[in-house]
């Protein structure tokens, strides 16, 4: 714990235990709760409130991919909460989340937890966050590409591509050959013939990295 | 709905044209023969699947848009969509531009275009689920009775439960009744609708592995002898990475894996290499009970 | 050109007449005493034991009696004595404004709003409010002018349809 | 008419910023003032004998004082008033205190505002009618809705106070929930023991009609004066001549058609049944929807057990009328059905938990009944499938409560501490057992409470986890319930033998049918509301009918038992003169006027208004016109505001009053 003077008082900051990654600057540690860039930055992706969730844990216990996350899913809200941007933006989960949906769906509060994920996420990539899930955001960013290039998904290609760019070549080595025999993996791209609609569309939305707000 | 006669839009999704090929054949078959005009929408575009919503999140809107879009302009009022996955984008972008009139505007603008967002979307169980009762069964050339099948949803044909015409999201039974329809069996089991990891199934296979022989195990202890699916993922999932849990885990028991549309193509009268059914990596044996009726006939 | 300073240098002051309810509002002008909190002394209470006893046509007269503003005022919706009152006044408040907007007459002078028995402040800051509010556009010499727009611009019978409308809908919803 | 005009300068607190004698001065110039003066203490006995003086004097009819408000000494003027002879409605008052003295600064403009404000009193004076406070008759007669303990609390209250009750119950039996209870919290002492007396009182009371398997039909009128119409429902038993005796019960061939709703569906009960073992009255009924007679005309096994003749296959239905002055009313409450969808229902339901899918995922009440003594297992704790002892029993708290996805928001305040209490009963009965609680919060507010679940935590070593279920599936015979631990952020699955979910307390299907027959107001739940939520807690907002219990909010037994008791009390302080007093303020209509429009009808939130026939000379109606009940209204004058024609009056505030107030500006 360390003090800080604030509006004239000296506020005791609470320190956040070690499930937090590491990186959670102490000095970031001062809950600003709705306040936050990120607690606004979500509900604008999201139209909703953080504050809608009331923590039950419920989206936690149903989460299929769960026991892969170091944060369970309602932690990384409860950062948001407390405003503790770094603490959410390393957190793996979001990369980890499959987009269920089994979250929101049950969610006693209504709240649209999958498509929080989706916003922190999103807003990682924009502060340009690093995951250590680097083979999962490899894979999107490989098969944006392809669907950038041809305007549809091309396997092979996203295959060849996502391999290269995380070198793990020999995983798939399983499934690709028989997949090309059983004419599951064209060899050449379906093209889209209005590639510039979906040139514009990506040129439009790509993220161009911003500060910190 | 599918009144016999009816044209509809189809949006085919990417994975129907290569990893799915067999879903495209088996559901082309089936509709034909059932009088339903699936009429492919020209120029169709990627829905952005989990990588767009998962990063991007006007992109994912306006490359599921675009496709409604072409559907507009073309002239079809419906679009059937086979891949949950593109089939929930859809769906979930038309809610969001219909609740949120500034994520419509901003799509139009990225589709310099402007949107009646009237467009409606079908997945293969609303598709067929009203037109099981008859045309299913009147038919049906082959009783698909011997089968004890798993219908698995996953996660993306029942959520969210507010955009999705289906009786309970937690226990459904419209894939059962098409089922049922076909004269085969149903089980009772616990992960119809638990996520297999789709989105991972490249980058995370340890993941997708495991929650796939969960859900296969799950199937298997309740009696069934076939998984039923309607999604593409789900299929990959959990057809082709059997191949890795029969190594990961020796006494990994097979389990083949349908489509649905394969299942009521076979009860339809087609056979296994018209449905594409050999592609499958688990090999798919008809029992005996549906082979001697086909004998018989 | 300001128009406060220029009312003021007049020495002029408004008259404003408040309408206010007998369980809470009257209540929080007690408690401002009280509290000894200080506001301007433009405005007169009439006590009512509802606001939704407040009658458009007390308003009219106060208008026509050489009213500059007028205060509604009653309990917090959910807490009316008498359990919807206040959204009834609610209602008519509506309708009346949309009336004025009709005559042309600005919408600051018929104001209304909800004080506990315990906001005596807020009482106080109300009261400063449409003062303020009132001296900065000035006297009210339009009542002869809206009295004309009632009789025969605004057809009779078209007056008689609204108050309908809004009766009825009042009726209903309530 | 003679107006004299008093000016207070309340020591300083006035006359500080007001200058007193001026008011007084100036005021007397006004016409109508004879008299004017001002003191230095009003509302002393000086000051009151110089009003009196005054009035002597110069004979006054009105007065009016510049004084503090009202709310102060309203009471002590009028008072002085009649004692000087004059109608105490001719009285008003100017607040100079809290509204002008104190309130202002300058001397100037805050004595002008005092001028002002005692002129717009005058003129109101002026106009004031003398008025009387009306008077209402009262029958000194309870109905009491419900025969829960809420219900049974407040009936015995009103009878022992001297007072006839009706009480009125739509079960066979009195008792409510209550009666399906096994222990309760704070104490662990048994439901039955403590409640079977009172049921029996009950019965025995020569001040109470006790009207079972009985519904209210109507009610008509308005405090004091009710008028109920009550259905009761035909048993098909002669309850006169049956005994009790139980042999039509034991005789009767249908065993396993109809399930028992007091075992919450874990026993079957015959076509002749009464409830339970301690039922009061202890008189079976017959049901029809499962009796071989009403089938096909055969059976009659009862007919032949019985040797006093009591079976009456005949009897329909019968209506009676019960006068009575005031209602409570002590419907009680239902649980929220869990199952999947519930059809009809406006809740969503727990697909995800499998209730009703699975035979050992169960729900409070049914828990209750499995662990009481007189239940189907006879208190021993055996699950519903197999009958198995279950080792690992998981409560899952907040099931439907604080759930606004499924439809409701509210905590339903009781199960955080049922919950705890059954958690603890089943590690009392199984010693080698373990039992999980999952929670959000704990909600122990009360006396003991707290301390109570400390103890099934402390002492029975009851595992609490906080956290909200996902999901419960059935795998080999057990329950995997998957849930979280979101303290310590780690998942928890457990595989249990039996799951018991605290569902929450919603109000009965027909408690808004119940509401529109006796007027009174509900929540968009269902849940009945009480007039002021701090002060008037027990209070319907019709005047004259009370609310007792779970029907107005979740409740548990003290909480339903202390209203129970102050409905009582309301009720007999009604009941404490022989007519009713209440103060003149209230609507009435100018028949000539009235347009029949019924618009004041609508809007009153009292209902107040009543449709009266004009008629002729030959007695043929021509018109409907509106009538206020001067027993019911309340004085808002919402109807007066409303009424096109002008025809409504409120006595005390009618629009000659107050033009003439503003006309003083
Ligand atoms: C599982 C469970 C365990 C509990 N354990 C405890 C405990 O240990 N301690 C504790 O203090 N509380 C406990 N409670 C709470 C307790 O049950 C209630 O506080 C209490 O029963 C409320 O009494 P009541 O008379 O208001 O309602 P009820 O008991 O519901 O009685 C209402 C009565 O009105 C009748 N009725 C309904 N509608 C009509 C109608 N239209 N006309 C005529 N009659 C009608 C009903 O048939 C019923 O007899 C528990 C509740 C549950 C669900
Ligand atoms: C900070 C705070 C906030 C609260 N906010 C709320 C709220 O928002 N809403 C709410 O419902 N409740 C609120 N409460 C609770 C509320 O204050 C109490 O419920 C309520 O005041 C209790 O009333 P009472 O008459 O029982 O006791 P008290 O208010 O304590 O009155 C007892 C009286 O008895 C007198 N007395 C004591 N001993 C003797 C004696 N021997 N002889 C003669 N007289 C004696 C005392 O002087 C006192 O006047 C709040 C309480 C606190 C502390
Ligand atoms: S289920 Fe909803 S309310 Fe509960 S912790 Fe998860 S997001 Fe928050
Ligand atoms: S959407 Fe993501 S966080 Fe929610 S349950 Fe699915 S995987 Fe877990
Ligand atoms: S009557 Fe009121 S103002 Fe006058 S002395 Fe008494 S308290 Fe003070
Ligand atoms: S007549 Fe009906 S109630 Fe009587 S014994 Fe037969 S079935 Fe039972
Ligand atoms: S009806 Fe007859 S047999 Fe039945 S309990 Fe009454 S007296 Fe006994
Ligand atoms: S009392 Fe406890 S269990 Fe019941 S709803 Fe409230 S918090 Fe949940
Ligand atoms: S609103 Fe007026 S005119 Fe209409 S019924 Fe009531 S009293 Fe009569
Ligand atoms: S004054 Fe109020 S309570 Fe009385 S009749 Fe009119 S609206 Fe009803």
């Amino acid at each position: 714990m360390k003090n800080s003077f604030r509006n004239g008082f000296h506020v005791l900051q609470p320190g956040f235990g070690p499930a937090a990654p590491a990186k959670t600057a102490s000095d970031e540690v001062y809950p600003n709760a709705a306040h936050s860039y990120i607690a606004k930055e979500v509900a604008a992706k999201t139209f909703q409130d953080v504050n809608l969730c009331y923590q039950c844990g419920k989206c936690s216990a149903g989460c299929p991919v769960r026991d892969y996350m170091a944060d369970s899913p309602n932690k990384v809200v409860r950062f948001v909460q407390l405003g503790l941007e770094q603490a959410a933006l390393n957190s793996t989960t979001p990369w980890l989340c499959a987009g269920c949906l089994t979250c929101s769906t049950r969610c006693p509060n209504d709240f649209n937890l999958a498509k929080f994920m989706d916003a922190v996420r999103e807003i990682s990539i924009e502060k340009g966050v690093k995951t250590k899930e680097k083979e999962i955001s490899s894979f999107h960013e490989a098969f944006l590409r392809q669907v950038r290039l041809f305007g549809r998904s091309y396997e092979a290609g996203l295959v060849a591509d996502y391999k290269l760019n995380t070198l793990r070549l020999l995983q798939d080595v399983d499934s690709a050959p028989g997949m090309i025999l059983k004419g599951k993996l064209s060899v050449l791209p379906h093209k889209v013939k209005d590639r510039k609609t979906i040139k514009n569309i990506f040129g439009k939305t790509t993220h161009k990295k911003k500060r910190n707000g | 709905m599918a009144d016999a006669g009816l044209t509809y839009g189809y949006f085919p999704g990417c994975s129907q044209k290569g990893s799915a090929r067999e879903y495209e054949m088996s559901l082309l078959k089936v509709a034909g023969k059932l009088g339903i005009d699936l009429k492919e929408i020209d120029d169709w575009s990627c829905c952005g699947a989990t990588s767009a919503h998962a990063t991007n999140h006007r992109l994912a809107n306006a490359l599921a848009m675009r496709n409604m879009l072409l559907a507009e302009q073309q002239g079809l009022e419906t679009l059937v969509a086979p891949c949950a996955a593109c089939f929930n984008r859809l769906i979930t972008t038309k809610a969001e531009c219909r609740n949120h009139p500034e994520s419509k505007k901003d799509v139009e603008e990225l589709l310099s275009a402007s949107v009646s967002n009237t467009t409606s979307i079908l997945n293969v169980i609303d598709l067929f689920d009203k037109a099981s009762n008859g045309l299913i069964g009147s038919g049906r050339v082959r009783d698909m009775k011997g089968l004890k099948a798993a219908c698995y949803y996953g996660c993306l044909l029942v959520r969210p439960p507010e955009l999705i015409d289906t009786d309970d999201s937690e226990q459904p039974d419209s894939m059962e009744r098409i089922v049922k329809a076909t004269g085969a069996d149903v089980v009772e089991w616990n992960y119809r609708t638990e996520c297999c990891g789709a989105a991972h199934s490249i980058s995370r296979r340890d993941i997708v592995v495991d929650l796939s022989k969960r859900i296969i195990d799950d199937a298997l202890m309740h009696g069934a002898n076939v998984i039923i699916v309607a999604c593409p993922m789900c299929h990959t999932n959990l057809d082709m990475r059997q191949r890795v849990m029969r190594r990961m885990y020796p006494s990994h028991k097979e389990i083949p894996v349908l489509y649905l549309t394969e299942l009521i193509g076979l009860s339809l009268g087609f056979t296994e290499s018209e449905l594409g059914i050999d592609l499958h990596y688990i090999r798919f044996n008809m029992p005996n009970e549906i082979m001697n009726q086909t004998a018989q006939a | 050109m300001d128009n406060k300073e220029k009312h003021i240098e007049n020495g002029w002051e408004p008259k404003i007449v408040a309408f206010v309810c007998n369980w809470c509002t009257y209540a929080g002008a007690d408690l401002a005493g009280t509290s000894r909190l200080k506001y301007p002394a433009n405005m007169k209470i009439i006590r009512v034991m509802c606001s939704g006893a407040v009658d458009p046509v007390f308003i009219l007269k106060a208008f026509e009696r050489g009213a500059d503003g007028v205060l509604v005022s009653g309990c917090h919706p959910n807490d009316c004595h008498y359990n919807a009152g206040n959204f009834h006044a609610r209602r008519r408040w509506d309708l009346f404004h949309a009336l004025l907007d009709f005559a042309g007459i600005e919408k600051e002078r018929l104001q209304f709003s909800w004080i506990s028995a315990s906001e005596g402040k807020k009482f106080a800051d109300v009261v400063t409010k449409i003062t303020n509010d009132i001296k900065m556009i000035g006297p009210f010499k339009g009542y002869q002018e809206m009295n004309r727009q009632f009789t025969t611009e605004f057809p009779e019978q078209e007056k008689e349809k609204l108050v309908q409308q809004c009766t009825e809908a009042e009726a209903v919803n309530g | 008419m003679k107006i004299g005009v008093f000016i207070c300068h309340c020591g300083e607190n006035i006359s500080r910023t007001v200058d007193c004698p001026r008011v007084a001065e100036t005021c007397e110039k006004i016409p109508g003032v004879e008299f004017s003066i001002d003191y230095k203490y009003m509302c002393s006995d000086p000051g009151q004998k110089l009003i009196k003086d005054a009035v002597e004097i110069h004979k006054l009819d009105a007065i009016v004082v510049g004084s503090c408000s009202p709310n102060m000494h309203e009471r002590t003027f009028r008072s002085a008033a009649v004692a000087a002879g004059i109608n105490p409605f001719l009285v008003e008052i100017a607040n100079l205190r809290e509204h002008c003295s104190w309130v202002h600064e300058d001397v100037e403009s805050a004595t002008q505002k005092a001028i002002e404000l005692v002129r717009m009193a005058v003129e109101k004076v002026k106009r004031d009618k003398p008025l009387s406070k009306i008077k209402v008759p009262v029958t000194k007669r309870v109905l009491v809705i419900g025969g829960g303990i809420a219900g049974i609390q407040a009936a015995l209250d009103v009878a022992n106070a001297g007072y006839d009750v009706v009480l009125v119950e739509k079960e066979p039996s009195i008792g409510g929930h209550m009666s399906q209870l096994s222990e309760t919290f704070p104490t662990l002492d048994c439901s039955q023991c403590i409640l079977t007396p009172r049921m029996v009182e009950v019965n025995q009371h020569p001040r109470i009609k006790l009207l079972t398997y009985s519904e209210v039909e109507k009610i008509e009128g308005f405090i004091g004066n009710f008028k109920a119409t009550i259905r009761k429902k035909a048993r098909h038993i002669n309850e006169d001549i049956c005994s009790g005796c139980g042999q039509c019960v034991s005789k009767c061939p249908i065993k396993k058609k109809a399930f028992s709703s007091f075992e919450e569906g874990l026993a079957y009960r015959p076509a002749v049944y009464i409830p339970f073992p301690q039922a009061v009255p202890n008189i079976p009924v017959i049901d029809e929807s499962v009796c071989t007679y009403y089938r096909n005309g055969k059976c009659g096994m009862c007919v032949k057990a019985c040797d006093r003749q009591a079976i009456d296959f005949d009897q329909k239905d019968t209506m009676m009328v019960a006068d009575v002055g005031a209602v409570i009313v002590a419907t009680g409450y239902k649980l929220y059905s869990i199952g999947k969808q519930p059809l009809g229902s406006k809740y969503k339901g727990y697909g995800e938990y499998g209730y009703g899918k699975y035979k050992d995922v169960i729900d409070g009440l049914q828990f209750e009944r499995i662990a009481s003594a007189s239940g189907p297992t006879s208190g021993e704790i055996k699950r519903p499938s197999d009958g198995k002892e279950p080792k690992k029993i998981v409560f899952i708290q907040c099931v439907g409560s604080r759930d606004p996805a499924k439809g409701i928001s509210y905590c339903s305040k009781i199960c955080c501490m049922y919950t705890a209490k059954q958690a603890m009963l089943f590690r009392h009965k199984v010693h080698d057992g373990e039992a999980y609680v999952f929670y959000m919060d704990i909600r122990a507010g009360g006396k003991m409470y707290e301390e109570f679940v400390r103890r099934a935590i402390e002492e029975d070593h009851v595992n609490y986890i906080r956290g909200r279920v996902s999901r419960i599936y059935e795998e080999n015979g057990k329950y995997i319930v998957k849930g979280e631990d979101t303290i310590a952020g780690v998942p928890v699955n457990i595989d249990a033998d039996m799951v018991v979910l605290a569902s929450a307390m919603i109000p009965h299907d027909n408690a808004p049918g119940l509401a529109q027959k006796v007027g009174i107001p509900y929540d968009k739940y269902g849940f009945y509301n009480e007039s002021h939520p701090k002060l008037k807690p027990v209070e319907s907002t019709t005047a004259g009918v009370f609310l007792a219990g779970a029907c107005n909010a979740p409740r548990d037994i003290p909480e339903s038992v202390a209203m129970a008791s102050a409905a009582a009390s309301k009720a007999i302080i009604l009941f404490s003169s022989d007519s009713l007093e209440r103060e003149p303020v209230v609507a009435r209509v100018n028949e000539d006027l009235c347009a029949g429009c019924f618009y004041c009808r609508k809007v009153c939130p009292f209902g107040a208004v009543e449709v009266r026939d004009i008629k002729d000379m030959n007695g043929v109606v021509y018109k409907e016109v509106a009538y206020i009940n001067q027993g019911v209204c309340q004085g808002c004058g919402t109807c007066t505001a409303t009424c096109l024609s002008k025809s409504i009056e409120l006595a005390g505030f009618n629009n000659e009053e107050i033009f003439a107030e503003i006309a003083a500006l």
